[in-house]
């Protein structure tokens, strides 16, 4: 059936060096090593032993960030993780205060996360009317409620046995156990959502989740299983987190659902759905941790550091429009 | 099906307003029976001083919800007018408690001009527009403090305005509420809004200019975060720059237990009040029903889910029985 | 046009007070620090030494009392001082900052805890770098540190608040306890000193702690705590808050309902001024605190007195405080450990209507 | 425009005239040179095959488009629209085939939506609630107009855009497809409205499919075709088939090159198809190479019936048999692995990732096929798509191309390729192929039908075209109100006796 015309449609992918040297994930890695490059000239205590050493308090946020970086491609948000990083570890340090053996107690906290997850993505499967953020806001809150009650009017708690958990922040050599965790999942998670059908399905999912369905993808069961997935690595998150404070309170993990929303944006994510590549949301958490890392070494105000990112993040997704604005300019004077 | 029950069923399901009245009504009455003064005025006027921010902050909040947006970054803006009032009253600049309210007003109206450009003309997703200005203004709030606060004696005068007892909440209270009634049901402005939120595209077309509307509901939730901020430091006697953090959860959360949509258009001002008096009467109610106040969020969050899923739920049975009537 | 008119005004209004507050900030410190300075002599002991403290978060006036006195200390001594306002008053927060300072490579570093056992952790690493650790304020764990600057011993401030609350109950009814964080050890350690006390001297018997209730150190939270404590306790007689944010909050609750409640506990002058005093008028007629402003000096010099090695940090070591009222110090045992030490700044100092309005300007 | 031809305008009574108007979007001229005249009064009928021009052309007078040449001249002045709101208050007004109004809000507050009625600074609800009643009583409705609009019916969602343009002070009310989504009892109530409208003087220009509607309601009818003005004609002096000639251009026969193909054994067939509210009882079946054509009005429950089969919404009963074996269809992906292959009516939200490219697109559905293990295949994927886009003739540069680029009968064949690519197809479904579709891309498109016919494919073909049903199909079935009315061969099926079928 060969076609009448014999017109012939090209397969080849041509110029792919010169998207991807264009492509906002090159551009955050040009930004990342200008932060390293910054950092070097303001703070001479700026070395790799030294970055390492101030790192593992930011990097379980990133655990958190992958799994976000899925669900924004779905074109869904989840701001409840920050209450699942509070509920997995205090429900995973009462655990440890009744003496449960150390593998339960790290059983405990992945499986809480789970469980929430779990439970965003049936109502969000079952109730698709509804927006994920009305969803998770009424979860956000839920879980911090059982938090709080669990944690009684104390309204912290703290580890007993610190020394099993001390594994989990050990050093090899400079580099803390936690960064070569964060790489593992990280790979795994930028290769499923860029590699695999299952990653495709969500940019199709993101982009028309109509034409996902009559394409045959169960859009309903997929999106149960990334509110799953994402809530699995808050409970992971919580656990890096008790590694380093050895506790948890009503306050643990306030704000982490922004942070890490904040860095998938910065990194390219698109909160529309169906754009954006993980590479570059991994990148971007880098490049927050590392500036806020330079930043810190010249003691500026903790709370300017915080002023610096949301501008960054807002500079970052206003480029396009910034772009576009420059292009109608231009299209203007040449009509004129 | 006859008639008339349709008629009932449709009535009370159809106007939200009815359905959280009756929802209100029963959770006082239960209330009622279990501690008889709770319904004293000393108490409701509590209720009201205590809840004064967020029902404030409300009105602005279901203005940016009806154009199908969210603010998160209110109570940044809100510490960030606090705290430049506290200032302005601790190096003695000024003391007039019109003035501040004017300036804190001002303040939040630029913060929230600014959300607004860049929300329509830089057509940024509004959570990640608000979520950069929420660190921004409450980083600022802190820079500017130089961690100083203001102390009750640097505000002594001005915080007898918003005293416990003192009238100056519940008049601005008051005040908001009817002029926001009147501007979303009566003017121009206010049906545009809707327009906007419905359907942005015919609102387009039958000559709304969408961008200028979008624009001035961002101002308009900045000026009230601002004049909240300034409230704030008069009823606790105090500004510091972590004051309110987190809190903008709750308002959004009166907006959506109020009946509003968060994909925009539907909503009313009477809906947010008693959204927001649900809330406030609910964290009042807990510890006279034995529950200690930390059993507050649980409950508040379970309320927000039934609320909504059961929206949902009513109007799948509306669905199917309007499916039903079609005769084959 | 009005819609421009209206913008313009606005945006006018917002750089006003922009450009305006920061001015204001500096303009305080400079004046503040002159008055203090001309008094003190110093004997050049930091030269060359960088030293840092860590407060327990920023946007609170008792922890810039202290880090101003820390650094009017170790300047005037010549060495350079650092100070980190925490994010948050979280653990967590101060965990980011003291690695921070590792890194920066301090010769000490002083720390006003969140946690009794979260810095562990980053402090066994600091003082493996060689870096001196000591606490101030609220203490860490004895072994995480080398002493701890004791503002009031625990026990002299549990036996004054216990005898405050004793004084202003008429020697029995219902009192309640408004604290910081739970987490906070300073508070705790009073509060179990309180409890204490009053079991041993059956003189107490008839005080009825009915709650501890916790603030957060956050004003609302501490607001919202203290009403909830007055409507589930009618015959509620006294309340005692241990904290600057707290007794500050259920200060202006109790003054605005007028309510026969009466109130104690740890303030700073400045905050509390508003409501010290006898009469009806007034929430609360007296409370105790010490100078943030001395224990922020006493961590410097203890500081200089590690790195010069002159103290180890065992018990009964003794170093010179530059012109302190009580200089020379000696380190006292933690409770009855031998190996533990810290240094108590002196005993609680009360605070009632007469010589509120002249410390209200110190600090 | 000089003064002779405008007085001679004034004495022909022509209140709207269109002259040389262009119109060019990316890729395609969707109006080249066309002319248009109405007379005062006069109800005007505007016909075309689909994709023809006709709803570029309204939006041009409507003001949503700005033409690149041409003039448009409003009771002889020259006059030029920057955007809707203009030419609505020249008194001109649009009721669009889906109407685009505010769902969650009250029926008045439709009607009024930027021409409020107001008292100082404050909305006037008491009268302007009245007068919509009285709006709406002049059309006569039967509902209140407190009601939401998204509560409302097709029908009376329409009457309420009516009732917007009256309240407007229209002068020329413009109708696209206004019997389109309307029961019989439903089109004759707009009969009498467009009367009614007429006797007040106002001017109507409606687009429709339906002759009937022409006959009943029009005095003139303007015929366009691919773009292109054919001629204005009185609409007792041509008959229909000349009208059909003029709107299609050569002879129904050889538009359609409908092969003669042995009719193989039995491949889908569905018994006693129900679900409340959209169909009841379906039963029909499809067998080898043959072409079996489902028609009847919209709302008929044609397409909800081909989304039950497969799998797309879930059925109250009803069995499906795929050669005799019975298949059991939860979901969508149950009927594509049996080889029941939809192309779904709304190309552009169901068919197509319009921001994708055109490769991936095709290789949606099968990309697990082609890949090794879990990891996607792109080489072979680019290879599949290549091969399959150019069997269907798809006019692209590269597979990469986003298929927005892409006119609509372009977009058609990639939807085309996607379901040839499902190598176990055997029987295919195709709702609506050539709406919006150029004339040129439709002939391939039934050319595809006849090649997929002549492979023993079984098709379906779901279609309100007329002359298309007629002109493909070996059998058709006739739906009305959810239920099959009939089932006509070839041979003995005619234009007369499907509509019958069609109208209850």
């Amino acid at each position: 059936m060969a076609g009448k015309s014999g017109r012939t449609i090209s397969a080849e992918p041509r110029g792919t060096v010169k998207k991807l040297l264009f492509s906002w994930e090159s551009a955050m890695v040009l930004v990342f090593l200008g932060v390293i490059l910054l950092g070097n000239v303001i703070s001479p205590y700026y070395t790799l032993k030294n970055v390492f050493r101030e790192m593992p308090k930011y990097l379980s946020e990133i655990f958190i960030m992958l799994a976000m970086g899925y669900i924004l491609v779905l074109g869904d948000i989840d701001i409840s993780v920050g209450s699942i990083v509070c509920l997995s570890a205090t429900l995973a340090c009462i655990a440890d205060n009744a003496g449960l053996p150390f593998v339960l107690v790290v059983l405990i906290c992945i499986l809480t996360g789970l469980a929430c997850g779990c439970l965003n993505g049936f109502i969000a499967s079952h109730f698709t009317e509804l927006p994920t953020m009305i969803i998770t806001l009424g979860t956000q809150i839920i879980f911090r409620g059982i938090a709080e009650v669990s944690l009684g009017p104390g309204g912290s708690i703290s580890l007993q046995n610190k020394d099993a958990i001390k594994l989990l922040s050990r050093k090899i050599g400079i580099i803390p156990v936690s960064f070569f965790v964060v790489l593992v999942f990280a790979l795994i998670f930028i290769v499923v959502l860029g590699r695999t059908t299952f990653g495709r399905k969500l940019y199709a999912i993101g982009s028309n989740s109509t034409a996902a369905k009559y394409a045959g993808i169960d859009v309903q069961k997929i999106r149960w299983i990334v509110f799953t997935v994402a809530g699995t690595m808050a409970g992971v998150c919580a656990l890096f987190f008790l590694a380093s404070t050895y506790g948890a309170s009503t306050t643990t993990g306030q704000g982490f659902e922004m942070e890490v929303i904040a860095m998938c944006v910065f990194g390219g994510i698109a909160t529309t759905g169906g754009k954006g590549k993980l590479i570059g949301g991994f990148f971007a958490a880098f490049i927050i941790v590392c500036l806020r890392i330079a930043l810190g070494q010249i003691n500026m105000n903790t709370q300017l550091i915080l002023v610096i990112i949301g501008a960054m993040l807002i500079v970052s997704v206003l480029i396009p429009a910034i772009g576009n604005a420059l292009r109608l300019a231009r299209k203007k004077a040449e009509k004129a | 099906m006859n008639k008339k029950e349709n008629g009932i069923f449709r009535k009370i399901t159809g106007s939200r307003e009815a359905s959280l009245l009756i929802v209100l009504i029963i959770l006082l009455a239960l209330i009622e029976l279990l501690q008889p003064s709770f319904l004293a005025p000393q108490n409701i006027a509590q209720i009201f001083r205590n809840n004064a921010l967020t029902m404030l902050m409300a009105l602005g909040m279901l203005c940016v919800m009806l154009t199908a947006g969210i603010d998160i970054s209110i109570t940044s803006v809100l510490a960030f007018s606090g705290m430049t009032i506290g200032l302005l009253q601790k190096y003695d600049v000024i003391h007039n408690t019109l003035l501040l309210f004017l300036i804190g007003a001002a303040i939040g109206a630029v913060c929230g001009m600014l959300n607004g450009l860049i929300i329509s003309k830089g057509k940024v997703a509004p959570i990640i527009c608000t979520m950069g200005f929420m660190y921004i203004w409450r980083g600022m709030a802190y820079v500017i403090s130089n961690n100083a606060w203001a102390s009750a004696e640097d505000v002594s005068g001005f915080s007898d305005f918003g005293k416990s007892g003192a009238p100056g909440p519940y008049i601005i209270l008051a005040i908001a509420y009817v002029i926001f009634f009147i501007v979303m049901k009566w003017t121009r402005f206010g049906r545009r809004i809707y327009a906007v939120g419905s359907n942005a595209e015919a609102a387009r077309i039958s000559g709304i200019n969408v961008d200028k509307t979008i624009t001035l509901v961002y101002t308009i939730m900045g000026l009230l975060a601002g004049i909240t901020g300034v409230l704030s430091v008069s009823i606790y006697g105090s500004a510091q720059p972590n004051m309110q953090y987190g809190k903008e959860m709750d308002v959004i959360a009166a907006c959506v237990i109020g009946g509003v949509a968060m994909s925009g258009g539907r909503g009313t001002v009477v809906g947010t009040f008693m959204g927001a008096l649900i809330i406030a009467v609910i964290a009042k109610a807990l510890p006279l029903v034995g529950l200690d106040s930390l059993w507050q969020n649980l409950v508040k969050g379970i309320i927000i889910l039934v609320v909504v899923i059961l929206n949902v739920v009513t109007q799948r049975v509306m669905d199917r029985r309007a499916l039903a009537r079609r005769e084959m | 046009m009005r819609r421009k008119t209206v913008s313009l005004l606005l945006a006018a209004a917002m750089m006003t007070s922009f450009a305006a507050a920061p001015v204001f900030a500096e303009e305080i410190e400079t004046e503040e620090a002159t008055q203090e300075e001309a008094e003190h002599v110093y004997t050049n002991a930091a030269d060359g030494m960088t030293l840092a403290i860590v407060t327990k978060a920023a946007g609170n006036p008792y922890n810039e009392k202290e880090a101003e006195g820390f650094t009017e200390v170790v300047e005037g001594e010549g060495g350079t001082v650092v100070v980190q306002h925490p994010e948050s008053a979280t653990a967590d927060a101060q965990i980011a900052v003291i690695n921070s300072l590792i890194s920066q490579g301090v010769d000490a570093i002083a720390v006003a805890a969140n946690d009794t056992n979260a810095l562990s952790a980053v402090l066994q690493e600091a003082m493996d770098e060689g870096i001196k650790i000591l606490t101030l304020d609220s203490d860490v764990a004895p072994e995480d540190r080398a002493t701890f600057c004791n503002q009031a011993g625990v026990q002299e401030v549990g036996q004054s608040l216990i005898d405050a609350v004793y004084d202003l109950t008429g020697g029995e009814g219902q009192y309640a306890i408004l604290s910081a964080t739970s987490q906070a050890t300073n508070q705790n350690a009073w509060i179990e000193a309180m409890k204490a006390i009053s079991e041993e001297d059956e003189k107490y018997a008839s005080l009825d702690l009915v709650e501890v209730a916790y603030g957060d150190d956050e004003y609302q939270k501490s607001t919202d705590q203290t009403e909830a404590l007055l409507q589930k306790y009618p015959d509620l007689k006294v309340i005692c808050a241990p904290t600057t944010v707290g007794i500050a909050a259920a200060a202006k609750v109790l003054q605005d309902q007028k309510s026969e409640v009466v109130l104690t506990g740890l303030g700073l002058p400045s905050e509390m001024a508003e409501y010290i005093g006898d009469d009806e008028e007034h929430s609360c007629p007296y409370m105790f605190l010490w100078n943030p402003i001395d224990l922020g000096r006493l961590a410097a010099y203890t500081a200089i007195a590690l790195v010069n090695e002159t103290i180890t940090g065992a018990i009964d070591d003794e170093f010179e405080a530059g012109d302190m009222e009580s200089s020379p110090y000696t380190l006292t045992a933690v409770g009855d450990s031998e190996e533990f030490s810290e240094i108590i700044l002196g005993p609680p100092f009360k605070f009632d209507p007469e010589n509120i309005e002249e410390w209200k300007e110190v600090y | 425009m000089s003064d002779i031809e405008a007085s001679a305008a004034q004495q022909e009574d022509i209140i709207l005239e269109l002259r040389g108007i262009t119109k060019i979007f990316p890729g395609v001229k969707a109006l080249n040179n066309v002319h248009f005249q109405l007379r005062r009064g006069e109800v005007h009928a505007l016909m075309g095959e689909n994709g023809a021009g006709k709803s570029t052309f309204i939006k041009v007078i409507t003001g949503v488009h700005e033409p690149e040449e041409g003039q448009i001249f409003l009771n002889g002045q020259e006059v030029h629209f920057r955007n809707p709101k203009d030419a609505s208050a020249m008194g001109i007004a649009a009721v669009y085939q889906h109407p685009t109004s505010y769902a969650q809000l009250s029926v008045t507050e439709n009607i009024f939506m930027g021409h409020e009625i107001m008292k100082g600074r404050m909305i006037d609800w008491a009268a302007m609630n009245k007068e919509a009643q009285a709006l709406l009583e002049r059309l006569n409705a039967n509902f209140r107009v407190t009601e939401e609009m998204g509560a409302l019916s097709v029908a009376q969602q329409q009457m309420v855009e009516i009732a917007k343009a009256l309240s407007t002070g229209a002068k020329i009310v413009i109708l696209d497809e206004p019997t389109a989504a309307l029961t019989a009892n439903e089109s004759k109530e707009l009969y009498r409205i467009v009367d009614q409208l007429r006797d007040e003087g106002v001017s109507v220009i409606f687009i429709s499919h339906r002759m009937e509607d022409m006959y009943r309601l029009a005095t003139r009818v303007t015929v366009f075709r691919d773009s292109q003005y054919i001629g204005t004609y009185d609409v007792d002096k041509i008959t229909t088939a000349d009208l059909i000639k003029a709107m299609v251009g050569r002879e129904i026969s050889d538009m359609y090159p409908k092969p003669e193909v042995a009719i193989g054994g039995e491949l889908l067939r569905i018994e006693n198809f129900s679900r409340q509210g959209f169909f009841k009882d379906v039963s029909l079946n499809v067998h080898a190479g043959e072409i079996v054509g489902l028609t009847g009005l919209v709302g008929a429950g044609r397409t909800e019936t081909m989304e039950a089969v497969c799998g797309i919404t879930k059925p109250d009963s009803g069995k499906v048999y795929l050669e005799g074996r019975e298949l059991s269809i939860r979901k969508p992906k149950d009927a594509m692995k049996a080889g029941i292959i939809l192309l779904p009516e709304d190309r552009q939200r169901q068919g197509l990732i319009l921001k994708w490219g055109l490769g991936r697109n095709v290789t949606l559905p099968i990309q697990e096929e082609m890949a090794n293990s879990v990891f996607n295949n792109e080489k072979k994927e680019r290879q599949v798509a290549r091969e399959y886009l150019e069997s269907v003739d798809t006019k692209a540069v590269t597979i990469f191309d986003a298929a927005s680029s892409l006119s609509g009968g372009n977009q058609q064949k990639v939807v085309v390729a996607k379901a040839l690519a499902q190598k176990n197809m055997k029987v295919v479904i195709m709702d609506e192929p050539t709406k919006g579709v150029d004339v040129g891309a439709k002939a391939e498109i039934y050319a595809i039908m006849g090649d997929l016919a002549k492979q023993g494919y079984g098709i379906i073909l779901i279609s309100s075209e007329m002359p298309e049903i007629l002109g493909m199909s070996d059998r058709i079935y006739a739906m009305c109100k959810g239920r099959i009315t009939g089932c006509l061969d070839r041979s003995e099926a005619t234009q007369e006796k499907i509509l019958e079928l069609s109208m209850e």
